[in-house]
């Protein structure tokens, strides 16, 4: 376990592209997309982990090396515990955007309809200034 | 006391019961709480009043000051008899007032009793927050009762608008006891009054204190919920909104106000506030048709009187104002039962329809006839004690001030005439040209308890020096002086005497004017209509609530995680930027094959997010996880490679069985384009922050790994094993690894479940099919606000 | 969409099967036989699997055990079973009668999971802490010094449950999306 | 003839297969791995069966491992071969299918024709028509009327396969029909 | 013998280079399959080559995994986009 | 006796284990989870009394000293909430057993709710004892992961879409949460939440202040913390109630929970923190706000659950005892009293069938226990006296006047604007819901799915565990003189900080 | 170094080597099949070259597993090349234009095209 534990340039340009790939694809509408956004910035995260520990070694295993050589173990086995979650998640995400393309007929993420009644609701606020439009457009808005 | 607060609350729990069965009886048991009450405290009042207070304590939560401590004194004895005696009172005349076994009786019985208990409560309340406790239970007692059954859109509005005035003001109240409380270390009332704090916190207090009793006790421009809550039945009307209820707000001035004497933020908006309800209440009354509008104005403007006098925390204006709280009561409860007694007879309250019930109804007239002597300030009412005795402490106190405040009160009082007779003129006078009003004559369970209330102010006025003792006692919190004012019926001809004759004089004038007054004020602009203020301020809540809500909730996933990413970036990311050094011995690489393997990596990060093909991302991904892997081996840790190359294969090989149904291409027009190139910017500040992050806090390491270190020491003789990731796994951190495996057997089962469900769906419709020819399509519904089974078009197109 | 010639009319050679399902095997290589779900046979993976599958399970018994000492461990010992099974699924085999015993894949998951956890209260009957290991070591004659980490017991039950996992994802995300394929080729979707 | 002892007798090389790749990974030969091996080994075939298959494999060592020289050779020529076509030609690369009918007719056999042709790079079998003893060849920088030479080449790979674990039937089969070639044996003697 | 390792090193990284360009280009499925499958077993071959360098061969059984796993994720997608590509 | 420390995570994963394993018989599902969560019940009552009589009760696992193994600690605050948390489960379970015995019969067993609902269970409790920072990222996932089945399970078409956010929110912020770990880890060797304390300290000062606020954000997301809260009004109110009932009642406190110990145990603030007083404030409004435009109840509450989140921040950014203290009731609180609303809500959906405020009405005369049963939590909720909502908010507020800075007197303010704007929105409910003309029922849009709608009944079970949380919020007014003095107590440990420590790395090395 | 090193080291760099051509191979190749040619028999020697140069370096013991991997390698080459190239049949990725034969396709199209 070596002194200097700076990540070095080769593996910060790495964990910033994955991260920004991910992120990216975080932010789309196809939930696939979204989902491969998951599990790339996961695979950022576990190669982060990993690079916790310091730089590269000996694997830690007791008669191949020296303990000095070792890398350290705790990154990496929190960074397997991190691998299978991740697994685990993203399985059942793709279950999720098989079951929304079996109702739905996509895969997207489309906005939440309630949100946009309000949006709608808003918006027609806005235009009529009148006090009293209010509660009736409430009303009417929730009646219809 | 705790005990006596406590049987009303049981009894009123017990009350549905009874009340499911007959509505009388429940309203006869109703009574019999405060009847105790009432009884035990007169039995003890002599005791009280000549200055030995009863005390109790329940300690609720110390720590926060919270405990419920009464205290029975001679305000509390005073106010017993209005909370209590009139309360009596109203839940006799409810046994013949409302319909036998209607839901209105039903409901109003228990509500009615918990108010009594509650106001019991907060009348001998000697901590703030024990005031405030029961202070907030009337405010929702009210709200029930006023509202009923809200049917009628009016009714709901009417018990809404109660309850956010009186909230909002109570809320405000409490902040002033938190404040006045930790500023004198003590929340019970008797000791801050002992030994009051200084300085702004008191102003503070002062002013948030007197919110919630302004509010409460209806003062302008907070005085409109009371009018408005006139749709209540009109016992509930008669008790909290004439005698008990809206008293809060004076009873609490009255309470605190010898911790605040001397305070100008506590006097100075009593006495302004008080002023102009008072003229305000009066003039409005003047107008009303409705009789219980009228004596709601009527309560308006008198609440603005009490004001006035406990706000002014003298001994001779606490005196008067005494006198006036417990006159008020007693001729607004008897007013309020005999309209109540009108309407319920002859179905009207309109003062344009009623006519010569006086003759038909004597014995009615009487009693109002009474009841308005005292309100209009006549001796030798009650209320002719306390107006005298309210001029009088002005004047006592001299200067321009207490004469002007005079003045006012004068002007108010003439109004209070006025509509004194136009309340006995407009029930009980035969108005030419209007039909007699019919109705039977009203029985002796609706007539006794509006008569009690009105023989008292008689028996109160005449026996004044009995009057005197009782309000006395409790003027006496400031000090009585040398020779202080005593209620009494004849001071001689002094300005008060000629302030009451004019006043009544005047006042018979302006109701002999009535019809070119109406006139005049249909002309008068209206500068303050708190009715509409409260609408707009409602209005505009809700504009700003659907403003903020409609602008801020978008609704849309790929905002949300935007803004979620932002704040990484804005926040923390800043921070990291700020501060970044970045250290001088970065390497480029630690071993060689970094660099290959990480050009393999990001060149497939790139594709992946240029791909347009679902299988291709997938791939590419795939290539990304084994490149990692990669990593990982040249890193010195084949376990996690090889869970790495494992996982990252069934991740593969379960992306393909989904990807065999769907379609090869992502959703063309998948982001809007002009969002491509900032989302673009966040994603990599986003990537750019973490791999800084990354560095830095790489850097600021100091010591070497300990627990590794532990480890690897005892990995072999502790777990027995020389793979320590190994024995992390299963031995130092096994627990993880449970954890773990936990959300492996969800995810599966969660797999499973939303796999599986389209076969259940299939089965069902199967079944369904068979039994009906109902279309095999279910379309999607939403279940949610405006979810009425409508179809999610856009769901569906 | 679908080309005549998959469902080409008899030509003596061979009536009535498509080009596609010329590659059926004549025997039974696995023992589920064929698939059910409509893929076709492909003789050569059905042999490769025939070869490697058990092969494939004695590797990953083999991380199992070796885990303690070496790479591996119960996680990846369970995938790399649950990769056998996949393979099998793969050829064609059918998930749920691919051993003698017959499991569900959820009650395999249980299992793994009440081992797992309930192992960690073993050591307290022993007087020790709560997941406390133990390593006995036993000398049996001809084979030597056999050690024994009672930690093993937690990666059996993860292996187990890992392994239930894979087949539940096989036949869920397998052969459960493959039916609703099928049902939408009827018109059933 | 499905005694138990013969079904046993006919799991024996799995179990001993099996066996073998338990001791090449532990990299150790001692008893205690032998036995360990043997146990896991039998537990992998017991828990997850084979079902039985008709045909039979005899090998015959030596024409082994002439087969794996012939084989490994063939490979690296072919390699030449091909990586010349890919420089030499790229894109403008020509090539053909061509139906190749065997002469044996089992799974395993097919299939190892199948894998031996597919091995070497430039050609692989495409789709296998089992029913019909036929694999379609696939075969890279084949020039027109090259289809003989590849048919021959398969031919002469599958009388290796024959020789090195083909069943006397199979063996004498192909011996037949090489003798009735005639020249046919010679080419690749 | 370490510029020797460098050299497999470098050619192995070229050859994962092209065949990284292979998948992204396409042009079908199948094409990238075959790449994945390239990758891997160059990544399982980079692997070997590492334990040549450090002489260290414990580790034998992972590489005897990776060399299955290629196998199988490229089989399954090959085997699974078998129905999704159309017929000709 | 340690082993009590572990019970409330090992008894439902082993519960969830057979429940999963034998998910053909459910008499046997509903059997064990009714013992196991009666039994951590019992379990937490007797490590509050334990932790507040003689300290934390430490589990070193496996025997391995901490900061090397992993720690379960019980303190006063995990054993306070454990017991919270554990009421509220086994009530929510009862409601979810009535309603599925009456929907479904008694021998329709689900292989998915029982085991997902105790797993659930187990990550809740563990997240309250995981004294590990990376322990408490895998008790996030349990809890969170099963959380994800919960909200999918039989989902609609609608339904699909609110699971979506909410899960993607999720993952993005667990993801988050293993970025933060990696960084602790790089910076300081250890994950140890007491061994933390120490060595962040050492860091440089700006990665402590990042750090710090990487923290506020990972568990804010989950706290739904504005400006990270707005997957919740979308995704929560859309499950079935005893769901929503345990999300909003557990979950977002376990963020809050999160937050409350990192930045005491690890951090160290000035007092009066004027950043989170800030986000507290904008919180509660932009809450309150949401709540006033909503129609659909779940929605309301859902906002208000957001709302009065604030509050709890609110106690924090004081940070100081009363203030912690104030936060610990809040929790406490708004706990059982948030739960107990959506599950009043699955109530009022079975007996309207829809959830618009608009279409409802005379529900008061229809059905006077459930106009009770929302009644006292409703109040509750809005902070009016004598109700436990009261007690918390007083605490609150004697925190923010005695704080003595400007920030925390606005936040005071906005904390009575929001008690007003609560009660309001409850008002509503009550007087578009409870008064009025009485409705027939509307029929089920979807009869498919778990969300059985407009029945017009609701089961004695039903009734009977919504009741039982009723009476536990106005057990909790009643007993809010011992409670305080617990909360306070706690809140002394974790401004101290020692006792948390000393008792995890005392015996250590 | 010695002999072993050095046929160790011939063995690695012809390895690599091979795979490099299989990829330009797969680079430029026109079609699938071409491509899944040139790609993976290379490999499939490249590996083995590799794997035989690594052995050498290696302790015996080690060779025999690493006979295994080649092993795997062997048997399951071809399996996949098979399928991709019967998948790329079906879904017409082949060039046909480049081949100079198709017996396959005329026995389709015989079959087909019989009434
Ligand atoms: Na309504
Ligand atoms: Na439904």
């Amino acid at each position: 376990m070596t002194a200097n534990l700076t990540v070095n340039l080769t593996m910060a340009v790495v964990l910033a592209a994955l991260y920004s790939a991910g992120f990216y694809l975080l932010m789309q509408r196809s939930l696939m997309r979204i989902l491969i956004g998951t599990v790339i910035v996961g695979h950022g995260a576990n190669l982060l982990l990993q690079l916790a520990g310091g730089p590269p070694g000996r694997a830690p295993i007791l008669g191949d090396a020296a303990p000095e050589q070792m890398t350290d173990p705790l990154p990496q086995a929190m960074a397997l515990t991190a691998i299978v979650i991740t697994f685990a998640l993203t399985t059942f995400l793709l279950a999720l955007a098989y079951r929304s393309w079996v109702l739905l007929g996509h895969d997207e993420v489309r906005d939440d309809v309630e949100d946009r009644r309000i949006r709608r609701l808003e918006r027609r606020l806005a235009e009529s200034e009148d006090d009293k439009a209010n509660e009736d457009e409430l009303e009417r808005e929730a009646t219809q | 006391m705790s005990a006596f607060v406590l049987v009303h609350l049981l009894v009123a729990l017990a009350l549905p019961i009874v009340a499911r069965r007959n509505t009388g009886m429940a309203f006869a048991i109703a009574a019999l709480p405060p009847a105790a009450a009432l009884t035990w405290v007169l039995a003890r009042s002599g005791a009280v009043l000549s200055g030995d207070a009863i005390v109790e304590e329940v300690p609720w939560s110390p720590l926060l000051g919270l405990e419920f401590t009464f205290r029975l004194d001679a305000l509390a004895v005073l106010m017993t008899l209005l909370v209590s005696g009139i309360g009596v009172l109203v839940l006799v005349y409810s046994i013949g007032y409302f319909h036998a076994g209607s839901g209105d009786a039903r409901r109003s019985a228990p509500l009615l009793l918990t108010f009594a208990g509650t106001m019991f409560g907060l009348i001998l309340a000697d901590d703030l927050l024990t005031v405030y406790v029961f202070w907030e239970l009337t405010t929702v007692c009210s709200f029930l009762l006023v509202g009923q059954a809200g049917i009628s859109r009016e009714s709901r509005r009417s018990a809404l608008q109660a309850l956010m005035i009186t909230t909002m003001g109570g809320l405000v109240m409490l902040l002033g006891f938190v404040v006045l409380g930790e500023a004198a270390g003590t929340y019970r009332i008797s000791e801050i009054v002992a030994e009051p704090p200084g300085g702004t916190p008191l102003a503070v207090a002062a002013s948030l204190i007197l919110v919630g009793a302004l509010t409460k006790s209806a003062q302008v421009p907070f005085h409109n919920w009371l009018p408005t809550a006139m749709v209540a039945p009109t016992p509930i009307s008669a008790y909290l909104h004439a005698a008990s209820m809206v008293k809060a707000g004076v009873f609490l001035v009255a309470r605190l106000g010898p911790v605040f004497v001397g305070v100008p933020e506590w006097w100075l908006p009593t006495v302004v506030f008080g002023l102009i309800t008072m003229v305000f209440g009066g003039w409005r009354a003047l107008h009303e048709t409705d009789l219980k509008k009228l004596l709601a104005y009527g309560t308006v403007s008198q609440l603005g009187f009490l004001m006035v006098l406990v706000g002014q925390g003298t001994y001779a204006a606490a005196l008067a104002g005494a006198a006036m709280l417990l006159a008020h009561g007693m001729f607004k409860a008897t007013l309020f039962l005999v309209v109540g007694i009108v309407d319920h007879q002859t179905g009207t309250r309109d003062v344009r329809e009623l006519s010569g019930l006086g003759r038909r109804m004597p014995a009615l007239a009487t009693i109002a006839a009474l009841a308005v002597a005292s309100m209009a300030g006549l001796p030798p009412m009650l209320g002719f004690l306390g107006k005298e005795a309210a001029f009088g402490a002005f004047l006592e106190e001299g200067g321009g001030t207490g004469l002007l405040i005079d003045f006012v009160l004068l002007l108010g009082s003439v109004f209070t005439v006025a509509y004194s007779a136009r309340m006995l003129w407009g029930a009980f006078a035969r108005k030419p040209g209007v039909a007699p009003t019919g109705g039977k004559q009203p029985g002796a369970v609706l007539l006794v308890p509006a008569a009690i209330p009105a023989f008292a102010g008689v028996v109160l006025g005449i026996g004044y020096p009995l009057t005197d003792e009782l309000a006395g006692s409790y003027a006496a919190v400031y000090g009585a002086g040398v020779d202080p004012l005593h209620l009494e019926l004849w001071h001689g001809f002094e300005l008060p005497l000629l302030f009451s004759v004019v006043a009544v004089a005047a006042g018979l004038w302006v109701h002999a004017m009535r019809v070119p007054l109406t006139a005049l004020r249909r002309r008068l602009p209206k500068p303050l209509d708190a009715q509409r203020g409260y609408e707009r301020i409602m209005a505009l809540l809700e504009r700003t609530a659907v403003g903020v809500t409609g602008r801020t909730q978008v609704g849309s996933l790929p905002t949300y995680l935007a803004i979620i990413l932002l704040t990484v970036v804005a926040v923390p990311g800043s921070v990291l930027v700020y501060h970044a050094h970045v250290p001088a011995d970065m390497a480029l690489h630690h071993n060689l094959l970094q660099i290959p393997l990480a050009i393999l990596v990001i060149i497939a990060a790139i594709a992946v997010v240029r791909a347009k093909r679902r299988l291709t991302a997938v791939l590419l991904v795939g290539v990304i996880g084994y490149g990692i892997g990669g990593l990982f081996i040249v890193d010195g840790g084949p376990d996690v490679a090889l869970a790495q190359f494992l996982v990252e294969t069934l991740t593969m090989v379960a992306f393909v069985f989904v990807l065999r149904r769907l379609p090869a291409r992502f959703t063309k027009g998948d982001a809007a384009r002009s969002l491509r190139w900032p989302k673009l910017a966040l994603s990599v500040a986003g990537g750019v922050v973490i791999a800084l992050g990354a560095v830095l806090f790489s850097a600021a390491r100091q010591q070497p790994p300990a627990v590794s270190a532990d480890f690897i020491a005892q990995s072999e003789e502790g777990a027995g094993a020389t793979n320590i990731v190994n024995a992390i796994l299963v031995d130092f951190r096994a627990f993880d690894t449970v954890g773990e495996i936990s959300v492996l057997a969800v995810a599966a089962t969660g797999v499973a479940s939303l796999v599986l469900a389209s076969r259940f769906d299939r089965r069902r419709r199967s079944s369904r099919g068979a039994q009906a020819t109902a279309p095999a399509e279910r379309p999607g519904v939403v279940l949610s606000g405006n979810g009425n089974g409508r179809r999610q078009e856009e769901e569906q197109s | 969409m679908t080309d005549p010639r998959i469902t080409a009319p008899r030509n003596g050679e061979r009536p009535g099967v498509p080009w596609t399902g010329w590659d059926a095997p004549r025997e039974r290589w696995l023992l589920s036989g064929f698939p059910r779900d409509g893929r076709e046979r492909a003789v050569l993976l059905e042999l490769a699997a025939r070869i490697v599958f058990p092969t494939v399970l004695v590797l990953s018994i083999y991380l199992l055990f070796a885990g303690h000492d070496r790479a591996g461990g119960g996680f990846s010992g369970g995938l790399v079973a649950g990769q056998a099974f996949a393979l099998r699924y793969l050829a064609g085999g059918r998930m749920d009668d691919s051993a003698i015993i017959s499991l569900r894949p959820p009650v395999l998951i249980g299992l793994g999971l009440t081992i797992a956890t309930l192992t960690g209260f073993l050591p307290l009957v022993f007087g020790q802490e709560l997941l406390e290991s133990a390593i006995f070591k036993i000398s049996v004659p001809l084979l030597g010094q056999i050690k024994f980490v009672s930690s093993i017991l937690l990666d059996i039950g993860v292996y187990l449950l890992i392994i239930g996992v894979v087949l539940d994802l096989l036949r869920t995300l397998g052969s459960g999306v493959e039916a609703d394929a099928a049902a939408a080729e009827r018109g059933q979707a | 003839m499905t005694t138990p002892a013969r079904r046993a007798l006919r799991r024996l090389p799995l179990v001993l297969w099996l066996t073998a790749v338990w001791i090449l990974l532990w990299g150790t030969l001692d008893l205690g791995t032998l036995v360990f091996g043997l146990l896991v080994a039998l537990l992998v075939t017991l828990v997850f069966p084979l079902p039985p298959v008709t045909t039979h494999m005899v090998v015959r060592p030596l024409s082994l491992l002439r087969l794996v020289c012939y084989l490994a050779v063939d490979l690296v020529v072919s390699t030449v071969r091909v990586s010349w076509q890919a420089v030499r030609y790229g894109p403008r690369t020509r090539a053909g299918i061509v139906r190749v009918t065997l002469l044996t007719d089992s799974d395993h056999l097919t299939a190892m024709v199948a894998n031996a042709v597919s091995l070497a790079p430039g050609k692989f079998v495409m789709q296998i028509d089992r029913a019909h003893r036929i694999c379609y060849v696939y075969a890279l920088g084949m020039r027109a009327g090259g289809e003989e030479l590849v048919r021959r080449e398969v031919l002469a790979l599958e009388r290796r396969i024959v020789r090195a674990v083909g069943s006397a039937a199979e063996l004498e089969l192909v011996g037949r029909i090489e003798d009735s070639a005639g020249t046919a044996g010679k080419e690749d003697a | 013998m370490d510029v020797v390792f460098v050299v497999t090193f470098a050619l192995l990284c070229l050859a994962a280079l092209l065949a990284l360009i292979r998948m992204i280009m396409g042009s079908s499925t199948l094409d990238r399959i075959v790449a994945l499958d390239v990758i891997v077993t160059l990544i399982v071959a980079g692997t070997c080559v590492s334990m040549g360098w450090l002489r260290d061969g414990s580790n034998i059984a992972l590489l005897t995994t990776f060399a299955l796993l290629a196998f199988i994720g490229s089989t399954s997608a090959a085997r699974l986009v078998e129905k999704k590509e159309p017929y000709r | 006796m340690t082993v009590l420390v572990a019970l409330p995570v090992l008894l439902p994963l082993a519960a969830a284990g057979m429940s999963l394993a034998l998910g053909r018989f459910a008499d046997f599902q509903r059997i064990i989870g009714l013992v196991v969560l009666a039994a951590i019940i019992a379990d937490a009552g007797f490590l509050l009394y334990l932790t507040d009589r003689t300290g934390p009760v430490v589990l070193q696992i496996g025997g391995w000293a901490a900061p090397a193994g992993i720690t379960l600690i019980a303190d006063r605050l995990s054993a306070l909430l454990l017991v919270v948390s554990a009421v509220v489960t086994f009530a929510v379970l009862i409601y979810s057993i009535g309603q599925r015995l009456t929907d479904y019969g008694r021998e329709r067993a689900s292989t998915t709710f029982h085991p997902m609902y105790l797993v659930l269970c187990a990550g809740v409790s563990l997240a309250y004892l995981a004294g590990d920072l990376f322990n408490l990222f895998v008790a996030f996932e349990i809890m969170l992961s099963s959380s994800y089945v919960l909200i999918t399970r039989r989902t609609t078409a609608s339904r699909v879409r609110a699971g979506m956010t909410y899960v993607i929110v999720s993952l993005t912020s667990s993801l988050l949460f293993i970025t933060m770990i990696a960084l602790v880890y790089a910076a300081t060797a250890t994950v140890n939440l007491a061994d933390l304390g120490g060595k962040v300290a050492m860091l440089p000062e700006g990665l402590q202040v990042a750090l710090g606020l990487m923290m506020v954000i990972v568990f804010g997301v989950k706290a739904a913390m504005v400006p990270l809260h707005f997957w919740l009004p979308d995704s929560y109110p859309t499950a079935p109630a005893p769901v929503t009932a345990v999300f909003a009642g557990l979950l977002t406190k376990v963020g809050i929970y999160a937050l409350i110990r990192t930045q005491t145990l690890v951090f160290s603030h000035d007092r009066s923190w004027t950043l989170m007083l800030v986000i507290a404030l904008v919180t509660m409004l932009v809450g309150a706000l949401g709540a006033l435009a909503q129609n659909d109840l779940n929605r309301m509450l859902s906002f208000l659950l957001v709302s009065h989140i604030g509050y709890m921040l609110f106690g924090l950014g004081v940070y100081d005892v009363i203030g912690l203290t104030g936060v610990i009731l809040y929790v406490v609180h708004h706990i059982t009293v948030q739960a107990t609303l959506f599950l009043v809500s699955g109530l009022i959906t079975r007996h309207t069938g829809t959830v618009a405020l608009s279409r409802m009405g005379g529900l008061a005369k229809a059905a006077p226990m459930i106009a009770v049963l929302f009644a006292l939590p409703a109040l509750s909720l809005a902070g009016v006296p004598p109700f436990s909502g009261f007690v918390a908010k007083l605490a609150l507020l004697q925190a923010g006047i005695g704080a003595g800075t400007w920030s925390a007197y606005a936040v005071t303010a906005g904390t009575i604007l929001t008690s007003l704007l609560t009660l309001y929105a409850m008002a509503r409910v009550w007087t578009r819901a409870f008064w009025g003309q009485v409705r027939a029922p509307e029929a089920d849009p979807d009869p498919d799915d778990e969300l059985v709608v407009g029945t017009g009944n609701s089961t004695r079970p039903m009734v009977a565990a919504t009741g039982v949380l009723v009476t536990a919020s106005v057990v909790i007014a009643l007993v809010a003189g011992p409670l305080a003095g617990v909360s306070e107590r706690a809140a002394d440990d974790l401004m101290q900080g020692t006792t948390y420590r000393e008792a995890v790395l005392g015996g250590a090395r | 170094m010695s002999v072993l090193d050095v046929i160790s080291a011939c063995c690695l760099v012809l390895g690599a080597l091979s795979c490099l051509l299989g990829a330009v191979g797969l680079l430029t190749f026109p079609d699938v099949t071409a491509r899944l040619q040139a790609a993976t028999k290379p490999q499939t020697l490249g590996l083995i070259l590799v794997l035989i140069g690594t052995a050498l370096q290696l302790d015996f013991h080690y060779s025999l597993a690493l006979a295994l991997v080649a092993l795997f390698q062997m048997l399951t080459a071809p399996v996949l090349a098979q399928l991709v190239g019967r998948a790329a049949y079906r879904a017409d990725s082949i060039r046909r234009e480049n081949l100079v034969v198709d017996e396959m396709g005329e026995r389709i199209e015989r079959e087909h095209d019989r009434p």
